[in-house]
């Protein structure tokens, strides 16, 4: 236990930020089936909007203007590229998003100039303090916790207000919805707005942990946690979260497998697993997709001939 | 529609655009190899036109898969970055595998086969993955079918990357020193350090890619291209037209595969270093990018998005990413050219939105409006206030140009440059404006309105 | 006359807790038209989704020309579900996939239209010619087969003929009005050389008139390419002229089956259906 | 008619666009004299990705040499030389058409690059277009090997490696050393590579990790390191990275010192470590204040200009590989002179035979790949109180 218990901690920090960004991937796929390849690049742009504001403003200014700011982006993104192609192919919608990240990521580039940003340090997240003879940042322990409030309070959101019913309805069928007299655009933005909202909290506990942003930081663990969404059954929330863990967890248990296999002994040498770290990921979301091709929580769909 | 039936009919028959299409390609071969012989070989152009040849094969094979067949597949990194491991795994001379495999004893394959035995080989193993990787994939739709097939990409990426396959793939290390495109130009003598009698490279690259993408052109317009696209345009009636799914999309990605392996095996012949770290998801998402800008389901276009996505990216718009200095008539003509931009997009904005409901088309003028008066601001200050720097020009900025265009086609533009025509469709459909404009010109009102048909005609 | 053709026995179909098809049989015998009717909702094209395997029924089987093509019984949690009373009548599971069921001989046409949108009339008629080419992926790529080829499409102009849609051979199929769309679908069936046809809903949409023109070439393909025809039509008209028997399906069972003249004096139709019917008609 | 008309504007446009490109190619300075004949020098440099700002650093060197010699004497006659940039993007894929762009705007000699993966990817380019390149701090051996026209006046990996094991285990007594490189990093990998083998030669064990590139998530590798009972840290990896090592390793309390090569020699990484309780040793070609007069006057160059103090980091502390940039610019210099003429064949030949004491120690080149001649590398370790490198010894391998 003692040789795999900084593994878990590690991944169940990760998993929580995963699970932060997952759950704005879960709910746009659900309500519009489309896979918002920029959501992790508005991601790093929270970061580095912190970065920026940072050097010429308190903390305690600035957090609540990265939340805004990142907010006010991802509403953007939305109206500008996304409801413009509301009837095209889905394919078209799914390639504006790609273009979207790649502006973003370039836009990024172009500003940073190319060098790697230092995230600031706030005050008690980025404390080190030690939990079972292992050291680690506060902010690896406070994330698993934000994220499940969070996670409780939005589901509050979705089950209980006209909004969230709103959401379920749309997510159910769009088009009866919008006969219906539902504000199909009132949805979608506030859907992005949510997303993005917990993309910027994220940003703050895994910038926090991983004190560098760079252009690309978005990339991987948007995957990542895109993966995660999948992983649970996209359009799930609760299956994001669940996936989310579950995706940290194993992604920071392959990159310790061999020091652990050596020490227990089953192994002498190192089989240089660790080239596998992210790739286990993928491994893992095509045993599910084979296996249940909607994930854990996901419904079966039928077509209808 | 009806009444120009028996006409569209006899232009259907018409071997015209066909025999001028041969033409044209021809002569744009015949034009590489002169150019070659011509120009400096240290020129951008050559480089543009390998690369531009390379990415024309790969987003073929692409558009063959997303385009035809209607899978949503981004696996195509992870195909190419095998077929240019096993090209260059085999075509590594002997006698310098021992400084190309430094940290694993020059490796355990001893072997050489000639390059174009192991470009096709390189696509056949690139097949055979394709196959396995298949048989539990192809039953997924469309999105689930898009990132399993990433993340399949990001698996092969690993596996080539693991040390314990290093005697084969020389770990995560690059591999070198294999014969690439300039080894194609023939010299005097057949001496390899003697000089260049004939420049050859380009052109053995466009062979290579135009004989792969005439078979890909011909497979099209046969009658399993024809079942592709049955596929793509509704599953449930091909299959009960007896066309069998499973098979015939196995097919498609594994052919598909095979020319993304031999486009992989160009790409190291290019790049004269492979490594499996470049294979990436953005690679597979430049050339979707490629597709779309093609449009979906042209072959014709694919090609020419290729090189026009190749040279603006690597050539064209590569002043964006230096600082630049204006001299005081160069400023004045920048000003102009840019008030130029502003009015013209400003007009096509307006134009598209003149029959846009009054909300929207209020929103959209009032948009432009705000922009284009602080856009000429700006200009205004740059004028009379501003140094001689050019503004905004820096590092990085070229990307962020591309980007924005892109997104613009995107937006748009979503048919792509030919939609799902054909070369010789668009030479017909020009020699058929053509006509009408001639009518049209010769003051034939009636004829004027047959012009906005034959455009909107597909 | 009486050799049987396709012979559907005992077949039911779940869906979850909504049973659509109940323990149904039903015999089509060979150069037969025979018509499925009843009320939306009643089964006909779950049915028809059966025969063709789209859908693996909860229990049952189909007998294509005295050949068993398709055999279910109820598994796991329909198993549970199921309280048929063929419950371990079926022991094994062959659910062939569509395209194996066209390959034998059973073409479809469906209820709403499912032509290949961006392709051309021409071109929909021609593809559904692929199943039956001789060419392999080689020959057709290199374009080796230019005989083969040719003959497909003399043979899909041919068809295109007969049903009088040589006009509009290049326009793009989804470009047709409904009615002609209609006739595309069937031609694109016939492309596959079926024995057996099975038509859903062929003249919905249609005026009187085409109603009429389609009834008399219904019977001329019969005739003429020795079909056998098996539909599902809600037209009485159409119905009552050219069937030889009628099956009629209410809420997934049959209620009554005969030649036309019985089935329209069936007091247990009548009461289901055809009342209904007829003051729509009216 | 709208149809006519959006052609028209979209015409326009294109040819606006055209135009404006046109224009943009005008010669810039205004002062240029026309007929004033001008050499010009190519800069292999990455100023984006992993390796971002340790290109730029170079580049700054280069670039200070460059405004305090501008021109040189060919045959009596002064030339201007002109310096051609070319990002790599730190990408072996980006890099043979950076380096493609050189050839075409007709450079006589190339500079850099930073990271050996790169200026080997590039290098099959120059070799065929006839062209001498100067690498300033690609060690992989790989990069001159086998060549002739590919030169470097950095030392080796080989020696970089042994400098480093033999270090740890004088200093530390290490017996046990973790090793850390990026997945597909030649720079990494090969000094990783001639660590381990240096580090057994002494007695010592290694154990080996790669991580993927893009990985932010360092902690899973740090304890592995703990497990493994490592003495010593070498993680010779990019910048981006080491800057998150630093961070983390701090974080989890690694009390082992972390040691790596000539790349964490960035004012990045001292920023990283400052105020934190780590000890981080590196390797390197240069330590401020071994040319005091070098020092003050590219300080000066620094502060000039608001871009240049940005592209150095932000701070005017001065990288070893900014020097190493500014001694290459005046090895190519020689060389021109040398070769009497702008001719990259003759430049090519004329390198072979230079020798130049520049700021970072003399420059010559061996007769067998074109590699400089250096016996001593400078250790450097961080003052994490006051955040600059302080100096900790001088490092030879005999």
């Amino acid at each position: 236990m003692q040789t795999v218990l900084p593994y878990l901690l590690s991944g169940i920090s990760v998993g929580g930020q995963y699970a932060l960004i997952a759950i704005g991937y879960t709910m746009v796929y659900g309500i519009l089936r489309l896979i918002n390849f920029a959501h992790g690049d508005v991601f790093m742009v929270a970061g580095l909007v912190m970065v920026y504001l940072s050097a010429s403003l308190p903390i305690y200014v600035v957090i609540p203007l990265v939340l805004a700011i990142t907010v006010t982006i991802g509403f953007i993104i939305e109206r500008a590229a996304y409801s413009p192609l509301r009837s095209a192919p889905r394919m078209s919608i799914m390639i504006s998003a790609i273009g979207v990240s790649y502006l973003l990521q370039n836009l990024a580039l172009y500003i940073t100039g190319g060098m790697n940003q230092m995230y600031p340090n706030i005050p008690f997240f980025t404390e080190s303090v030690s939990i079972f003879g292992a050291t680690t940042k506060r902010v690896t322990l406070v994330t698993p916790i934000l994220t499940v409030v969070l996670v409780v309070v939005l589901v509050w959101l979705i089950k209980n207000t006209k909004i969230g019913m709103a959401m379920r309805s749309v997510a159910t069928d769009y088009e009866t919805s919008q006969l219906m007299g539902i504000k199909i655009n009132s949805v979608i933005s506030f859907t992005f707005i949510i997303g993005s909202f917990l993309a910027a909290v994220a940003s703050l506990l895994y910038f926090s942990n991983y004190t560098t942003v760079i252009p690309t930081s978005g990339a991987m663990p948007g995957l990542k946690a895109f993966v995660a969404a999948v992983f649970g059954g996209i359009g799930s929330i609760p299956g994001a979260v669940i996936g989310a863990f579950t995706i940290g967890i194993c992604e920071n248990l392959i990159k310790g497998l061999d020091s652990i296999l050596i020490q227990t002994g089953i192994i002498q040498q190192g089989l240089g697993l660790t080239t596998f770290s992210d790739a286990f990921t993928f491994a893992l979301l095509i045993v599910i997709l084979v296996v249940k091709p909607t994930g854990i929580f996901g419904e079966k769909v039928t077509d209808k001939v | 529609m009806k009444t120009s039936s028996p006409l569209s009919k006899q232009a259907a028959r018409s071997r015209v655009p066909e025999i001028i299409t041969g033409c044209i390609i021809v002569a744009i071969y015949l034009l590489v190899f002169v150019l070659e012989q011509v120009v400096s070989p240290g020129s951008m152009l050559f480089s543009v036109l390998k690369k531009g040849a390379t990415y024309a094969l790969v987003a073929a094979s692409m558009n063959l898969l997303n385009g035809f067949t209607g899978l949503f597949s981004l696996g195509q990194a992870g195909f190419m970055l095998i077929g240019a491991y096993v090209y260059s795994i085999f075509t590594i001379p002997v006698e310098v595998r021992h400084s190309v495999y430094q940290y694993y004893d020059g490796g355990i394959i001893q072997h050489t086969l000639p390059f174009f035995i192991a470009l096709i080989l390189g696509g056949i193993v690139a097949a055979i993955f394709a196959w396995l990787i298949g048989l539990p994939v192809l039953r997924l739709k469309s999105d689930y079918l898009a990132i399993a097939t990433l993340g399949f990409a990001e698996i092969i990426r690993a596996i080539f990357q693991w040390g314990f396959l290093g005697p084969i793939t020389n770990g995560s290390n690059a591999l070198r020193l294999f014969p690439n495109f300039d080894s194609m130009n023939i010299r005097q003598g057949g001496d390899p350090s003697a000089p260049v009698s004939i420049y050859f490279s380009t052109t053995s690259a466009f062979i290579i890619a135009g004989i792969c993408i005439a078979l890909i052109f011909m497979l099209v317009n046969s009658t399993y291209g024809r079942a592709f696209k049955a596929i793509r345009d509704d599953e449930v009636s091909a299959e009960a037209m007896g066309i069998n799914l499973a098979r015939h999309k196995m097919l498609s990605f594994v052919i598909s595969s095979f020319f993304a392996g031999i486009g992989g095996g160009m790409l190291a012949m290019f790049m004269s270093t492979v490594q499996a770290k470049n294979f990436t998801s953005g690679m597979t998402y430049e050339i979707l990018l490629i597709v779309v800008i093609g449009g979906i389901g042209s072959l014709t276009g694919s090609i020419f998005s290729a090189f026009l996505f190749v040279a603006c990216s690597e050539w064209w718009l590569r002043f964006l990413d230096n600082e630049m200095f204006l001299t005081p008539p160069a400023k004045i003509q920048f000003i102009v050219v840019a008030i130029a931009i502003i009015a013209a997009i400003s007009l096509l904005t307006y134009f598209r939105n003149r029959h846009a409901s009054p909300k929207k088309r209020k929103r959209v003028y009032l948009l432009t409006g705000i922009a284009d008066v602080l856009l000429l601001g700006w200009l205004l200050w740059f004028q009379f206030m501003g140094g001689y720097q050019m503004p905004l020009l820096r590092n990085g900025f070229r990307s962020v140009v591309f980007a924005v265009v892109i997104m613009t086609v995107v937006l748009f533009f979503s048919r792509g440059i030919m939609g799902t025509k054909e070369l010789p469709d668009l030479i017909r459909d020009i020699g058929r404006s053509g006509q009408n404009l001639y009518h049209w010109l010769c003051g034939k009102r009636g004829t004027g309105k047959s012009l906005k048909g034959g455009a909107n005609d597909v | 006359m009486s050799e049987s053709i396709l012979r559907v026995e005992n077949v039911t179909m779940q869906f979850g807790g909504v049973v659509a098809v109940d323990n149904l049989s039903i015999e089509v015998n060979k150069g037969e038209i025979v018509s499925i009717i009843g009320p939306n909702g009643a089964g006909k094209t779950t049915c028809f989704n059966v025969i063709t395997g789209v859908y693996a029924p909860t229990n049952g089987a189909v007998y294509f020309a005295d050949e068993k093509v398709i055999e279910n019984h109820p598994q796991g949690k329909m198993k549970t579900m199921y309280k048929g009373q063929n419950a371990g009548k079926y022991t094994s599971v062959a659910t062939p996939t569509p395209d194996r069921i066209t390959n034998l001989g059973i073409a479809r046409t469906f209820q709403n239209i499912r032509l290949w949108k961006s392709q051309t009339v021409f071109e929909n008629v021609l593809i559904a010619k692929h199943m039956r080419r001789s060419s392999n992926l080689i020959t057709a790529a290199l374009h080796l087969n230019a005989k083969e080829e040719r003959a497909m499409r003399d043979e899909a102009d041919h068809l295109l003929e007969i049903l009088n849609l040589q006009d509009v051979r290049n326009e793009p199929a989804t470009s047709l009005p409904y009615g002609q769309q209609r006739r595309l679908e069937i031609a694109r069936a016939m492309a596959t050389h079926p024995k057996l046809l099975l038509l859903d809903e062929p003249a919905a949409g249609m005026n009187p008139q085409e109603t009429k023109e389609l009834t008399e070439f219904i019977a001329r393909i019969r005739d003429e390419f020795g079909l056998t025809i098996l539909m599902i039509e809600h037209h009485m008209d159409l119905v009552m002229d050219i069937s030889d028997r009628i099956y009629v399906l209410d809420f997934g069972r049959p209620i009554a089956q005969g030649i036309p003249s019985e089935v329209q004096n069936n007091p247990d139709v009548i009461a289901a259906y055809l009342g209904v019917e007829e003051e729509e008609d009216a | 008619m709208k149809k006519v008309l959006a052609l028209l504007l979209s015409s326009t446009l294109m040819l606006a666009l055209l135009a404006g490109c046109g224009g943009g190619q005008t010669p810039p300075p205004a002062t240029t004299d026309p007929n004033a004949k001008v050499v010009h020098i190519g800069v292999f440099e990455p100023s984006t990705g992993d390796s971002g700002a340790g290109g730029k650093q170079e580049t700054l060197g280069i670039q200070y040499a460059n405004s305090l010699t501008p021109t040189v004497d060919i045959g009596g006659e002064s030339y201007k030389v002109e310096l051609v940039y070319a990002d790599n993007g730190s990408s072996t894929d980006k890099a043979p058409t950076a380096a493609q762009q050189l050839v075409s705007k007709g450079v006589s000699v190339v500079l850099g690059s930073y990271g050996s993966g790169v200026s080997m990817a590039g290098s099959d380019i120059f070799k065929n277009a006839g062209i001498a390149a100067i690498g300033i701090s690609c060690t992989n051996p790989q990069v001159t090997q086998g060549n002739t026209h590919y030169f470097r006046i950095c030392f080796l990996d080989p020696f970089q490696g042994t400098v480093q094991a033999k270090f740890a285990t004088e200093k530390f007594q290490a017996k046990k050393a973790y090793c850390l490189a990026e997945l597909g990093n030649d720079y990494d990998v090969g000094l990783v590579n001639y660590f381990t083998d240096a580090f057994q030669k002494l007695g010592g064990t290694v154990t080996s990790e790669t991580f993927p590139s893009g990985t932010s998530d360092f902690t899973s590798y740090i304890t592995n390191a703990k497990n493994a009972g490592a003495d010593v840290i070498f993680a010779p990896c990019s910048i981006s990275y080491a800057t998150q090592i630093i961070d983390q390793a701090a974080a989890q309390g690694l009390a082992k010192p972390i040691m790596a090569g000539d790349t964490w020699d960035s004012n990045k990484v001292v920023e990283a470590a400052k105020g934190k309780a780590v000890q981080i040793y590196v390797s390197t070609f240069y330590q401020e204040g071994g040319n005091p007069e070098f020092d003050s006057g590219f300080k000066t160059f620094l502060n000039s200009n608001s871009t240049n103090l940005n592209n150095n980091g932000g701070n005017d502390m001065i990288s070893a590989v900014s020097a190493m940039g500014y001694d290459a610019y005046y090895v190519a210099l020689e060389a021109i002179k040398a070769a009497g003429s702008t001719d990259s064949k003759a430049i090519n030949d004329a390198i072979w035979k230079v020798s130049y004491p520049g700021v970072t120690g003399q420059i010559a080149f061996d007769t067998v790949n074109g590699d400089a001649v250096r016996k001593t590398a400078y250790i450097k370790t961080v003052n994490t109180e006051t955040g600059v490198w302080d100096f900790e010894k001088e490092q030879s391998v005999d």
